[in-house]
């Protein structure tokens, strides 16, 4: 099969099981319209040319998933930071902007990790450049956590296959 | 528990309608106007619970994310390009590298 | 927008999303909040979303404007003939029991085809107003 | 055994509320809309995922536990796209953010 071929299988398979969460009736009628609707997408996607390795990141997916529990920690934290300061009556904050390192291989490494630094607050990506991200940080201290590059070596290593 | 969720949600509700009517900028009308279609999708969410026909609203709620951010880009592409259509490769920007 | 490349990605995983839940609304009418004309939208709005990270232009690689026209008679084509369809088997006008010997099945069949007829031509009415509007610009 | 669901979906409501109320502070106390992103940031990811996550205690094994997860998915993905095409968008058109 042709790369492209494969990608639309895969994208099928992926569409036919958001398909049974949402539809969860599982008699025979349903089923069909089911299969005719993954099949009506999946083609319109193929017209669309959204199909290609950005749009369906087979291989980095499974390393995705297990760098999520890391993020969701690193969210909850910075969360419960930035809530602090919210709610403290003199608004501690110093924003900054700073330009990190992003050392990801393809597009979608570098749009994980900079999805990542909007995700927690705190930080927020303002432009997103060929091997740089520049990051918008409530605090000066958030701006040089990022600087250690922890969550960039992880994004990093999710691509590497 | 889940009645004050409703009620927290209509005040934060409150809270992001006045920061859309303060503004100043644009930025701040649409940052609002999408804080404020998050919570509603909660509050749809949570309401399904309390009337006890959840598995219908879930349903709306799920169109509504995706359609609030559908909005949240088109008046983000109005207020940046002032049309829908452009294709956004004319404003030289540090070069992503295009797509093919 | 296209230089915007977490713009573009995400564009490009969540429409084929969005189509199918909008043809899951499409076909779960009798079961949830739905139907036809709410399908329509959402189907429209995917293409809106994907035709306004990557231009206008871009949608005539789906539909061109002559399909549009196409698409959006043959719903009403189709909402109109089920309604003669009764008429000609000898009921009222979209009176769906004519669909079949059984009437509960024909009112399924009948009412699963107007759906059908009206999502076609909500979505492409919606799409050839999108680029109307979308193709002017203002300066 | 159902009181400690309930128990739970009790305490992930009230987590939910707190942060997406603190998050509307945020949003009216920050001094320009970069900061007001940080706080709706708030709002986006703890309160949205507290209070889908406590509704989803209360849902059980069914459908609809499945739908909620997945709409936390979509906001989780969906939010922090619109939230930095909103903070590029307002870097072009406005100046530089306010600072200290």
């Amino acid at each position: 099969m042709t790369p492209s071929n494969t990608r639309s299988v895969l994208l099928g398979t992926l569409l036919s099981a958001l398909w049974l969460m949402l539809s969860g009736h599982w008699d025979v009628r349903l089923l069909l319209l089911g299969l005719l609707s993954v099949a009506v997408t999946v083609w319109m996607a193929r017209r669309m040319g959204i199909d290609d390795a950005e749009g369906l990141p087979v291989q980095q997916l499974p390393r995705l998933i297990a760098y999520l529990p890391w993020l969701a920690r690193a969210v909850v934290a910075s969360n419960i930071d930035v809530a602090r300061r919210i709610v403290t009556p003199s608004l501690p904050i110093e924003p900054v902007t700073v330009r990190v390192h992003a050392d990801q291989k393809t597009a979608v490494g570098r749009v994980v990790y900079a999805n990542s630094i909007t995700l927690t607050p705190g930080t927020i990506t303002l432009e997103v450049e060929e091997n740089s991200i520049e990051v918008h940080a409530l605090t000066g201290e958030g701006a040089r956590d990022l600087c250690t590059n922890e969550m960039g070596r992880r994004v990093t290593a999710c691509e590497a296959h | 528990m889940l009645t004050l969720t409703l009620l927290v949600l209509l005040g934060s509700m409150a809270l992001a309608l006045l920061r859309a009517v303060k503004g100043p900028t644009v930025y701040d009308r649409i940052l609002a106007a999408n804080a404020f279609s998050t919570k509603t999708v909660l509050l749809i969410t949570a309401l399904g619970f309390l009337v006890g026909e959840a598995e219908y609203y879930v349903d709306i709620a799920l169109m509504y994310t995706l359609v609030g951010f559908i909005a949240t880009v088109a008046v983000l592409k109005v207020s940046e390009f002032g049309n829908l259509g452009q294709s956004g490769a004319v404003r030289s920007t540090p070069a992503e590298r295009p797509n093919k | 927008m296209k230089d915007n490349a977490v713009l573009r990605v995400v564009t490009k995983i969540i429409v084929p999303v969005i189509l199918v839940f909008s043809l899951y609304v499409q076909f779960h009418g009798d079961y949830g909040p739905g139907g036809g004309f709410q399908a329509g939208v959402i189907f429209a709005a995917g293409f809106i979303l994907y035709a306004l990270v990557f231009g206008v232009e871009a949608i005539e690689r789906v539909f061109s404007a002559a399909t549009l026209r196409i698409m959006t008679a043959l719903g009403l084509l189709l909402f109109a003939g089920v309604g003669f369809w009764s008429l000609i088997g000898g009921e009222r006008y979209l009176d769906y029991d004519a669909f079949a010997q059984e009437p509960l099945v024909g009112q399924h069949v009948g009412i699963f085809l107007v759906e059908l007829g009206v999502g076609i031509t909500v979505a492409a009415v919606m799409i050839t107003v999108f680029v109307a509007f979308a193709g002017r610009t203002s300066d | 055994m159902i009181d400690i669901m309930s128990i739970a979906s009790g305490m992930f409501l009230l987590v939910g509320s707190v942060f997406t109320l603190i998050g509307s502070i945020g949003i009216v106390r920050m001094p320009d809309v970069f900061t007001r992103l940080h706080a709706a940031g708030i709002t986006d990811t703890l309160g949205a995922a507290g209070v889908l996550l406590g509704l989803a205690l209360k849902a059980g094994f069914s459908l609809l536990l499945v739908k909620l997860l997945l709409m936390l998915v979509f906001l989780l993905l969906l939010n922090p796209t619109a939230c930095h095409a909103l903070a590029r968008a307002a870097l072009h058109g406005l100046r530089r953010p306010w600072m200290d």
